[in-house]
């Protein structure tokens, strides 16, 4: 295997700077820096691109052509967008709680990027490698709902204040089934270290490995995490046709577009984490016992393998979204705790039963 | 045991009844170029050809030697329901008889209900809907029309 | 029911109703006294059974201001159109039919909205379409159109 | 007279109101409900209207007849041509004119064709309402069809003013037969669509069932007609009860349901899609040859006397009350539109309902608002 590994071209910029600059403080500030900027200039880009490929996809969908005025295909339509949000109006509401208005847009975005920081994008690219990688994203991803719940009350609107109830009662209870899922592939792997999570996939990845209950994993996983991101089927919380806008009813600008963009970012994140998780990340798809078919899929680059795979899962969940209707807030309720809980639970059972008979790849 | 069979039944309906809607969105994605129905508007233009039933406004058609068939009876104005059309008539002075003919035939578009009465009921058939939709405009006055060309005069062939 | 047997529970029940000539259904003239306990009747005899208010519009009979009811029963598919009026324009009152028939509520209110006629028991008597600081009831003969919405021809 | 309005109740820790309306993006239009909410719970509502009113009667009593019909376009846009249809059979019937068979079956054919495209953007409303967006382009691609077959014919896309006292205004073209043949075929391939993508749906089916639930009595008597009506096994349909222009000469079948909730009116419509198809078919092929209006006099006077016509419009009974003084206006002129009589029973249904079903109740009901408001 000769899979390119980052932390060569990290540890040479490491050097590069301690050499000017000495290891200490200066050093570490001024790497965080860089990563600080790489990660939002990333975070910009890939919002604008996941803008416009929930467009183009939900037109294809629908039988229209989606954005194509602006640039070649549309290409150029998002930025456009994007700067006229920035030269929009900030409305401010004379009788909203105006620091917590303000800051409940920037909780989202803070949240989405902490989770952003575990994801490991090729060998040795990631900005964090902690030992309890999938519990610290677990952590940070489910923060953004503070952010949500702020700001459904601060705007002092009640629509807005249903659907930040919407959203609190639903990321509650999803982020349990989200969690357990995890924790099935946790399970087989032994290890909550995305880049130890990689390494056990090498062979296969752990949806082949551990069969029938990663499988199954894997469905409760895309259910619950497209709840968790508030995307339709499960868009409650905004539910355009019944509470207008839900609770960004009140926002306006650029604090409209964090949480706009948020959205878009948290379907990032947990489509990375599920095809990190499931589908081996930047592993490149290899079959026990084909030594030449694994030797050609080694020459496609981790990062494409990565990207490939995310977007495909970003993919099923716009299929979702453009296709079913949204439930309502007690049938989400009862497909948590009556359905996805239940046969998670019995799901981990199996599969620390596999793991102890040794009935996996 | 019958709750638990029916649970799973639940369940599974539920998943087959979800992937038979993705099957039809699926279907459309896959076949894209091929469904979709999106006409390009303003590029299309030359090529965008109205029913000639089609009612985009009234105009008085002209033959080509700017004769128009109004006779400036009024019939259309009184049939109008919302009073889109004024007629402003004059005395010409033809082999000696004075004779009524019109001297403006005002068409507010921007009160117009396109009903059709006006060219239903013409006597002489002198108004026609015209297949023009682009009427959109920044000056009310554009809506008010005059459909007599200017200096055009009544067929021959029109029976009083 | 044959429109004549329709005829003689009308007068039965309202000895002051008259009829008028019409070929599609009875037509018949209440006097307002009547007019509730008559509907009662119709509504809850078996034999009309009139159960769904079909429509129900003011009518300014200039002088009097009156209703025009269409009542037809669902089950025996016969329809009967009774009329009642009052004569006092200022505050003209009537009997609202809101109790049995709860499609009256809303129509009831458009009327007094468009003709001002006021009716008892009703439980929400307030304009309908118009607001509240709309002067006079336009559906009347002798409104004036000041403004000159509707009267846009001459 | 005690005034209940409840806008006027205060917000408490357990009940609240919210507007719904008059810009909201489930109601359809102009229409404002003041809902009084505990948690999620609907209380109760008032409907609060005339956002759009227009004061169409009022302008009708000083239009003579042939002017009234454009104005019946504008109450409910998409059975513009029953209530077209609805004038034209009172001014025929009051001056009992015999309407060519052609111009009979030529507005039955429009008429059904209408009702199939109301009903197609009614599913895909009701799609949209319940938060999937792509029925309404799959309802809207369809539905363009019919309307290119309207625009041939009569010249407008929705309103088409294509009912004159005594016939049509013009006759069809010689297309007009296979253009609908093919539509219709066409509809026929894209309908098991529509079930596969709405009708089977889960969630929808779960969003629906048991939700405004009202028996058959309480309907009849908030006077609720249509679909809507015979979704709580109303038997309404008048075109069975009173059949006009060519409905006797055609069989079909009139659906009724009796469970009264959301998922009962939504099957009642996308059963009645299949009858108006084979309605059509019925009628298609045997247009008869003829006028296609019979001669009426340029001014038409009714006699003296009171009128009553009712149609089956796309949404219920739409009648036309005339009261007449022999001149050639009417003296009072009343549209009894059935949204208007729906829009009452929308309070008793939807009371201790969910906010989400109310939006799914109101998708069921199919308000056009400009017809309440009149």
């Amino acid at each position: 295997m000769f899979i390119y590994d980052f932390s060569e071209l990290t540890s040479k910029i490491h050097a590069g700077i301690a050499g000017s600059f000495g290891e200490g403080l200066l050093t570490t500030t001024i790497e965080m820096t860089i990563v600080g900027i790489v990660f939002i200039t990333f975070f910009a880009v890939l919002g604008l691109f996941l803008v416009y490929m929930e467009r183009k996809v939900c037109a294809f969908f629908q039988c229209r052509l989606g954005p194509n005025r602006v640039g070649p295909w549309g290409l150029l339509q998002t930025i456009a967008d994007f700067i006229k949000l920035l030269m929009k109006e900030l409305i401010t509401i004379k009788s909203a709680d105006q620091f917590l208005f303000n800051v409940a847009p920037f909780i989202v975005i803070i949240a989405t990027m902490l989770a952003m920081g575990a994801i490991p994008f090729a060998k040795g690219l990631h900005a964090l490698d902690f030992d309890i990688g999938i519990l610290y994203v677990m952590a940070t991803s489910s923060l953004g709902v503070l952010g949500i719940l702020l700001a459904g009350w601060s705007s002092n609107n009640k629509y807005s204040l249903i659907g930040a109830m919407r959203s609190g009662a639903q990321i509650v209870s999803y982020e349990l089934s989200v969690g357990l899922s995890l924790m099935t592939i946790v399970v087989l792997a032994g290890t909550m270290q995305f880049s130890q999570i990689i390494a056990g996939q090498e062979t296969a990845w752990f949806i082949f490995r551990g069969h029938i209950p990663a499988f199954i994993a894997f469905c409760i996983f895309m259910v619950a995490s497209t709840a968790e991101t508030n995307r339709g089927p499960f868009d409650l919380a905004e539910a355009e046709s019944e509470l207008t806008a839900g609770f960004h009813t009140e926002y306006s600008g650029i604090k409209f577009a964090l949480f706009f963009l948020s959205e878009f970012m948290n379907m990032f994140v947990v489509a990375s984490i599920a095809s990190t998780v499931f589908f081996g990340g930047w592993m490149p798809l290899h079959i026990p016992g084909l030594g030449g078919f694994n030797h050609v899929m080694d020459f496609f680059p981790p990062i494409v393998w990565f990207f490939g795979k995310t977007f495909t899962i970003i993919f099923l969940m716009m299929w979702f979204k453009w296709t079913f209707p949204r439930l309502r807030i007690d049938q989400l309720l009862t497909l948590e705790w009556k359905f996805l809980l239940p046969i998670n639970l019995v799901n981990i059972l199996i599969m620390a039963l596999c793991v102890l008979n040794h009935w996996y790849f | 045991m019958n709750a638990i069979a029916e649970y799973f039944s639940d369940l599974f309906g539920g998943i087959k009844t979800l992937l038979t809607g993705m099957k039809v969105t699926g279907k459309y994605f896959i076949r894209s170029p091929k469904e979709i129905v999106t006409q390009q508007y303003p590029d299309n233009r030359d090529t965008l050809v109205m029913f000639d039933r089609f009612k985009g406004e009234v105009i008085m058609p002209h033959n080509d030697k700017n004769e128009h068939r109004c006779t400036g009876c009024g019939i259309c104005e009184m049939n109008c329901p919302n009073g889109s059309i004024e007629i402003i008539s004059k005395f010409e002075i033809v082999d000696e008889k004075k004779k009524k003919a019109i001297d403006k035939h005002i068409y507010h578009l921007g009160m117009c209900t396109f009903c059709g009465l006006c060219v239903k009921t013409c006597p002489s058939k002198a108004l026609a809907f015209g297949q023009n939709f682009e009427h959109a405009s920044t000056d009310r006055n554009s809506f008010n029309k005059i459909l007599n060309k200017p200096g055009s005069v009544l067929t021959k062939d029109v029976k009083e | 029911m044959t429109n004549e047997a329709l005829k003689d529970f009308i007068v039965t029940c309202a000895p002051g109703a008259t009829f008028t000539e019409s070929k599609q259904m009875v037509v018949a003239i209440i006097p307002q006294n009547d007019f509730f306990t008559l509907v009662k009747k119709l509504k809850e005899s078996a034999t009309t059974a009139f159960d769904f208010l079909v429509s129900l519009t003011g009518v300014d009979f200039n002088p009097s201001l009156g209703v025009v009811y269409h009542l037809e029963s669902s089950e025996l598919k016969h329809i009967v159109c009774l009329k009642t009026s009052t004569d006092d324009r200022i505050n003209p009152i009537l009997d609202s039919i809101t109790s049995l028939y709860p499609a009256a509520e809303l129509q009831e209110r458009e009327v007094f909205d468009l003709f001002g006629v006021r009716f008892n028991n009703h439980p929400d008597m307030r304009r309908l379409f118009l607001d509240d600081e709309w002067v006079g009831y336009p559906l009347r003969k002798d409104y004036v159109d000041t403004v000159n919405i509707i009267d846009l021809i001459k | 007279m005690v005034d209940a309005d409840i806008t006027e109740k205060k917000d408490t820790v357990e009940e609240y109101l919210i507007n719904m309306g008059p810009q909201h993006p489930s109601t359809h239009g102009v229409l404002r409900l003041v809902v009084n909410l505990r948690g999620e719970i609907v209380k109760d509502l008032k409907p609060h209207c005339g956002y759009i009113h227009r004061g169409i009667e009022k302008m009708a009593e000083r239009n003579t007849y042939t002017q009234i019909i454009h104005l019946t376009d504008r109450l409910d846009y998409l059975s513009a041509h029953m209530n077209n249809e609805a004038v034209c059979l009172l001014v025929e019937g009051a001056l009992e004119v015999e309407v060519p068979e052609r111009a009979k079956y030529i507005r039955t054919i429009i008429s059904e064709l209408s009702r199939l495209a109301s009903h197609q953007l009614w599913w895909c409303v009701m799609g949209m309402d319940l938060g999937a967006l792509t029925t309404f382009f799959y309802g809207l691609r369809d539905r363009e069809h019919i309307l290119d077959i309207f625009e041939e014919n009569c010249g407008g896309r929705l309103i088409q003013s294509y009912n004159c006292p005594g016939g049509v205004m013009y006759d069809i073209k010689p297309t007009f037969q296979q253009k609908v043949k093919e539509c219709l075929a066409y509809f026929k391939t894209k309908l098991p669509e529509y079930e596969d993508l709405l009708s089977g749906n889960v969630i929808f089916q779960q969003r629906t069932k048991n939700t405004g639930l009202i028996t058959k009595e309480e309907a009849i008597a908030y006077g609720m007609t249509g679909p809507s009506g015979r979704g709580s096994g109303f038997s309404c349909d008048v075109r069975k009860k009173n059949p006009y222009s060519a409905y006797d000469k055609v069989t079909f079948n009139e659906i009724l349901r009796t469970e009264g909730d959301s998922l009962a009116r939504y099957k009642v419509r996308m059963d009645e899609m299949r009858e108006s198809m084979s309605i059509i078919e019925q009628l298609i092929d045997n247009i008869p040859e003829g006028d296609f209006a019979a001669k009426m006099k340029p001014i038409i006077k009714l006699p003296v006397g009171e009128y009553y016509q009712r149609v089956e419009a796309c949404r219920g009974e739409f009648g036309v009350y005339v009261e007449s003084r022999g001149e050639k206006n009417p003296y009072r002129i009343k549209f009894r539109s059935p949204n208007f009589a729906n829009l009452s029973a929308l309070d008793y249904m939807s009371r201790g309902e969910k906010i989400a079903d109310l939006v799914a109740i109101m998708s069921s009901l199919d308000l056009v608002i400009p017809d309440i408001d009149r």
